[in-house]
């Protein structure tokens, strides 16, 4: 079970990660990478949540673009038409995409499997339209430019090597949040609702409590990505919160590994690097390559990345021992 | 004796045309172990969905500790203090044994997101109890040893004890056992006949749906008969063994 | 508006849900047979609209070869990427196999494009003067009925069935699930290439046109609860009618730009009544 | 065997992030380009692709500029406005270039300025939204090249009013282009005398039953149809008007071959705005364009096929022939440019200053005057009318 790794070696995964994260920038990274690590970083939160709906609770999600869309353009709205400190604009954003998803929720989650599916998707996609139609408050198709950075006193978050330990914080949090919650009394009950629903419900869990509960939580951290979006690139426009946005953070949770918090930035960090780093070195033919190492990956790693990781290296432990032990 | 701790007047419950349950009132003392038998679509099973809140009753009350249940959900009568077991047994197989018996404790412990997501004081006092509690009931039906296997990695008969074990860590009043032997062997069943009365003796209301008629007469000291969605007769183990319904209900029903 | 134009308008509107039905179709045999989602069901809709305009006006083919052509090679392409792609996930669940067909996708997407070109492509011509919508509404009659006939008539159908009730007890009558999971993916690709094919005299061919037919036919799918053929058929034919009625009869300044909003609203009530009623049966049986 | 291919795949993770040790310096102007080469703006991203490509063996072939070979990285945007901002940064940080040419799309555009601007590297884009460089202010590194859609509208406008038509159906794509369309057509027409009695907006992606739309447009009693979008809904649109009797006029987002060969016989007189490229062996030869056109489109249409030469290959020749020019002018000479390049930002700073004073430059859009206040440098008079008559373009004289 992965939620079970115990303590000890978990937080020293999160001291190495942390680390990592640290060091990047002011080596070799410094400006090379930043902009993709933030990307990433802003993927993963989208895709953690989707994790906790998915591979904990067993709810599909086809339409996270749509709160992440919600954050992007209450922060844009709020901050740029309405003169809102970007900090408070971001906190009525994600309340209120909190709340919507809680309204939303319950008849949504009358629905079970397929239908589920389907819900979500038409969710997605009627927020995709009404962003390019509501033209009076989110510009119609051309969006929204110059919306400010974000700024603690007189620090601000201008340039991309700030921005960067700004999301890595923010996603850190939310990583770190996921995983108490995962291992928490709440954390089970997701589970059971997976695992059994009459289950689940013959222990005293509400169910459609705990559903609702999990897509809020997953809507509130596609929010603050999106918000984190909107100051990052400054600038807000229909085209990336549509249904293939939805599709690829489903993509990025399965190939991360869909039951475990962390494998998230595994998923983001893949399907990010091979499109924005790998595959330009073929040029045209970076979207068939794309297709043919996700299917290669799928085929040969079903249970993601981060699960064959460490079966990987439990492995090689395993064998490791075995010849201390013979020698 | 305190009196019924359950009871259903006039309960009934129809599905389309086919009556399910039929009119049915029974009362289940505090601190027995009933025994509700029937051939094969008596509704045993439909009965209990409806103790349990799975079902709303077509009409009929269900009264519980003399609170009436009404519409009450699932999950509120949990709370209530009223557990089961699942004929498919139903274990959440995504988590470990001991992960499932703490679920059990859902109902018995409070935290919630907030305090799950900050790790506050609270939610590790709480989580230090569940975990506690969890092993108690784990090791009540003898499998403290397994407690960090994948729970669908047990044997059947284990896992029927696993299902009682996290039914048991919701701490209830009642507990609805349904078929419990089936499919375990002799051994197994005269293990689950001693737990069965290990938990009376803890003060556990319980009361079984069961087709072994060795198993029901070695424990339930009130038995329970429906047939086609009717009660048909109760009263003691011997004493329902002898009433012509019964015999005429179970002729050429398969007898155990 | 005049009662002919409100007519037309509604043919239109049956024939273009006729596609997303025969689309949704596809969907529904790889799931009922394979429980997986086919995300590259929308490529064998554009493969079979690029292949016939590439048979009938570069090869030359006469435009009914050139159809039964195309129909035929997405059909070995739908084949081909059950045998690579599939069948060798063997411990894969069901999740990962969607992700597979992602991946598939934008595979055969990207291929297409690289060897054939990114532009549209012109139109084929209509099948024979210009009553393209009756054509449409006609071949997915005469499909529906085959399907019937091969599900109800041919051992091979009947197994396939019975695969889909219940893989356990199909295997155990000697069905080999996995050589029906096989016929499912070729036949889902037929499907999907003649709903690509009938529609190509009224689009522009091109390699991304899978994306949106796909789209639509995972929706009219959804709505059969990719398990009722019927159910997909139904919710097809409302989803084109909702559009081209939200077009004619345009409430409010915004109709046409909200096609899509609608056209999902009344999908989803379809659904959520569809679920309540679901949840009687269900309790029911 | 598993496991080795999962480590096989992590080593290629990691040796992609990791980068290549010690890049060679060697001596080349880099200039980066992003153009979406395989998403939904494909049909523009490879024309504007091929343009560069060609244009970097041209140049280096004659030696290149002063002597020192140019290099240009071209980068997919695959049309998202993340990958774009993302490719960016690589071209500015990684790649190390000096300007930046592209992206094709509006919102890939507005979506990477921050970037530029905070990177103070010059960029050209190709896509045709007035907001990507009005006002200037937002940024003063940011040009572009396309003719502006209020320039198309106010053309169109002028010549349907010249043929005394009043009542006019309106259909634009919902998407960027159509959008910016919409809103000028809207806000134009009462200027020529035009009421619009159908406004309607098509998904051009999506759409494949367009006859509810012409069910509308025939009852609205409009005499004319105006169209705002890119391949195929246009050409579909007029497919299906054909036999109405209804004339159909266009955008500059059709003046490609493409659009004749999808609407066909319904291609037959439709008119539309346009650069000049389409009509160029018609202009005069006194036009400052007409040889510019014509090299383009004999050099490119040898390369890629007869008749591929469109409006967007010649954007994105705008735009990196202003970098070259602007380049030239910085450094006249090998030692000064040999000099400059040792100082990247320094150089890309005057590359900016540079490309903001180009004047007079005959492009294929038209002719550039850039200035402080105008980082797009067209006036009204790039554009023309044209019609296709036989499946060619015939420039309509005033």
């Amino acid at each position: 079970m992965l939620s079970r790794v115990r303590g000890k070696w978990s937080y020293l995964a999160i001291a190495a990660l942390l680390l990592f994260l640290i060091i990047i920038p002011f080596k070799w990274f410094l400006g090379q990478y930043t902009v993709i690590l933030i990307f990433i970083g802003i993927h993963t939160m989208v895709t953690v949540g989707l994790c906790l709906l998915m591979g904990y609770t067993g709810q599909i999600s086809l339409g996270q673009a749509a709160f992440y869309g919600l954050g992007a353009y209450f922060s844009a709205v709020l901050t740029k038409t309405h003169g809102f400190n970007p900090w408070l604009a971001m906190l009525v954003a994600a309340l209120a995409t909190g709340g919507f998803a809680y309204a939303i929720g319950f008849p949504i989650f009358r629905l079970r499997g397929n239908y589920l599916a389907l819900a979500t998707l038409g969710l997605g996609i009627i927020m995709a339209v009404l962003f390019r139609e509501l033209d009076q408050f989110t510009g119609g198709p051309t969006g929204i430019t110059g919306i400010p950075y974000l700024s603690i006193g007189g620090f601000t978050f201008d340039s991309p090597f700030r921005r960067y330990f700004l999301v890595w914080f923010f996603c850190l949090a939310v990583l770190l949040v996921s995983q108490n919650i995962v291992r928490s009394r709440t954390g089970r009950a997701l589970r059971a609702v997976h695992g059994s629903e009459s289950a689940a419900e013959s222990v005293g869990i509400n169910v459609a409590q705990f559903k609702v509960k999990v897509f809020v939580l997953s809507a509130v951290y596609a929010s603050l990505a999106g918000s984190l979006y909107a100051h990052h690139i400054t600038y807000v426009n229909p085209s990336p919160f549509g249904f293939l946005f939805s599709v690829m953070v489903v993509v990025m949770a399965v190939v991360g590994g869909l039951a475990s918090v962390w494998g998230a930035i595994f998923g983001a960090a893949t399907v990010r690097i091979l499109s924005d780093e790998i595959l330009l070195r073929f040029g045209e033919w970076d979207v068939i390559v794309y297709g043919l190492i996700l299917v290669l990956v799928m085929v040969f790693m079903p249970r993601g990345l981060f699960v064959a990781l460490k079966e990987a290296y439990e492995r090689w432990r395993l064998t490791h021992r075995q010849r201390g032990a013979e020698a | 004796m305190s009196g019924p701790i359950l009871e259903t007047r006039g309960v009934t419950k129809a599905f389309g045309g086919l009556v399910a349950v039929d009119n049915v009132d029974v009362g289940i003392e505090a601190g027995r172990v009933t025994a509700v038998i029937g051939p094969n679509g008596a509704g045993k099973t439909t009965l209990f969905n409806l103790i349990t809140g799975v079902y709303p009753v077509s009409s009929g009350e269900i009264r519980f500790d003399g609170v009436p249940l009404d519409n009450m959900p699932t999950h509120k009568r949990a709370a209530l203090g009223i557990a089961r077991t699942f004929q498919n047994v139903l274990l959440f197989g995504n988590m470990t044994v001991l992960e499932n018996v703490m679920s059990g404790q859902h109902p018995r412990s409070r935290y919630g997101f907030l305090e799950a997501a900050l790790r506050l004081p609270k939610s590790r006092r709480e989580e230090e109890t569940i975990t506690l509690n969890a092993i108690k009931y784990l090791n009540l039906v003898g499998l403290g040893l397994y407690a960090q296997r994948d729970a669908l990695s047990l044997p059947l008969g284990q896992q029927k004890l696993l299902a009682i074990a996290r039914a048991l860590a919701t701490e209830p009043k009642l507990l609805l056992l349904d078929e419990p032997g089936a499919g375990l062997n002799r051994l197994e069943k005269q293990e689950l006949g001693d737990l069965i009365r290990r938990i009376r003796e803890m003060g556990i209301t319980t009361v079984l749906v069961e087709h072994d008629m060795d198993l029901v007469m070695g424990i339930a000291e009130w038995v329970i008969v429906l047939d086609s969605g009717r009660k048909i007769a109760e009263g003691t183990a011997s004493q329902v063994q002898r009433d012509k319904r019964v015999i005429a209900a179970y002729l050429g029903e398969e007898v155990e | 508006m005049s009662p002919e134009q409100f007519v037309d308008n509604l043919i239109s509107g049956v024939a273009q849900g006729s596609v997303y039905a025969l689309v949704g179709l596809g969907f529904t045999i790889i799931y009922t047979v394979t429980r997986i989602i086919n995300f590259a069901q929308g490529e064998f809709v554009m493969l079979g609209g690029v292949f016939s305009f590439l048979l009938f006006s570069s090869v030359g083919l006469p435009l009914p070869l050139a159809l039964l052509l195309a129909v035929l090679a997405a059909t070995v392409v739908g084949a081909v990427l059950y045998l690579l792609a599939i069948r060798p996930a063997r411990q894969a669940s069901v999740i990962s196999l969607i992700i597979i067909t992602i991946g598939a996708s934008t595979f055969i997407r990207g291929v297409v494009g690289q060897i054939w070109g990114k532009d549209y492509m012109p139109p084929l011509p209509h099948f024979s003067g210009d009553n393209q919508w009756l054509w449409i509404i006609g071949i997915t009659l005469v499909v529906m009925v085959a399907l019937h006939l091969f599900f109800s008539r041919t051992m091979m159908g009947k197994a396939l069935k019975a695969c889909s009730i219940n893989r356990q007890a199909a295997s155990l009558v000697g069905i080999d699930a996995r050589s029906m999971a096989f016929t499912s993916f070729a036949l889902a690709a037929a499907l999907g290439a003649i709903g690509g094919a009938v529609i190509t005299p009224l689009t522009a061919p091109h390699f991304r046109m899978g994306l949106t037919l796909g789209l639509k036919g995972f929706v009219a799918a959804a709505v059969g609860d990719f398990r009722s053929q019927v159910g997909t058929v139904v919710g097809g034919v409302i989803l084109g009618i909702a559009e081209a009625m939200v077009v004619v009869l345009d409430w409010g300044p915004f109709a046409s730009a909200y096609k899509d909003v609608i056209a999902m609203l009344v999908l989803l009530l379809v659904l959520f009544f569809r679920s309540s009623r679901g949840a009687a049966q269900e309790a029911a049986s | 065997m598993k496991h080795w291919l999962s480590l096989l795949l992590v080593a290629v993770l990691v040796a992609a992030v990791v980068p290549v040790v010690g890049c060679s310096e060697s001596e080349t102007i880099k200039i980066g380009a992003l153009f979406d080469v395989t998403g939904p703006n494909s049909p523009l991203g490879t024309p504007e692709k091929q343009v560069v490509e060609m244009m970097e063996t041209q140049i280096n072939h004659a030696g290149g500029i002063n002597g020192v070979p140019i290099e240009v990285i071209v980068y997919d945007t695959e049309g998202k406005e993340d990958s774009c901002v993302s490719l960016a940064t690589r071209l500015i940080e990684q790649d190390g270039v000096v300007a930046i040419i592209g992206p094709s799309s509006t919102g890939e555009s507005l979506a990477v300025i921050d970037t530029v601007d905070k990177a103070q590297i010059p960029m050209v884009s190709c896509a045709a939204d007035e907001r990507i460089t009005i006002p200037v202010g937002d940024s003063i590194w940011v040009f572009k090249t396309p003719q502006t859609t209020y320039m198309a509208v106010q053309e169109i406008y002028s010549y349907i009013q010249d043929q005394g038509i009043t009542k006019i159906a309106i259909m634009t794509d919902t998407k960027g282009f159509g959008a910016g369309g919409k809103k000028d057509l809207e806000d134009e027409a009462s200027n020529y005398g035009l009421t619009i009695v159908s406004n309607q907006s098509y998904d051009n992606e999506e759409t494949t039953n367009w006859d509810p739309f012409i069910s509308k447009i025939e009852n609205s009693g409009a005499e004319a149809v105006v169209c705002w979008g890119t391949n195929p809904g246009p050409a579909l649109i007029a497919k299906a008007l054909d036999g109405t009797g209804i004339p159909f006029f266009g955008s500059h987002g059709i003046a490609n071959t493409k659009f004749i060969e999808v609407a066909g016989d319904a291609a037959e007189g439709v008119i539309f705005p346009v650069g000049k490229m389409l009509v160029a062996d018609q202009l005069p030869d006194s036009d400052p364009q007409k040889a510019v056109l014509l090299q383009l489109k004999s050099d490119y249409e040898a390369l890629y096929g007869e008749g591929t030469c469109n409006t967007f290959a010649g954007h994105a020749y705008d735009a990196l022939k202003m970098v070259q020019m602007a380049v030239e002018e910085v450094a006249p000479d090998k030692e000064t440019l040999t000099e400059e390049l040792k100082d990247r930002k320094a150089f890309a700073a005057k590359i900016r200053t540079e490309i903001e004073n180009i004047e007079g430059f005959a492009g294929t859009g038209g002719v550039f005057n850039m200035s402080p206040d105008d980082h797009c440098g067209l006036s009204k008079g790039c554009m023309v009318v044209v019609k296709i008559v036989n499946g060619e373009w015939v420039w309509l004289q005033d």
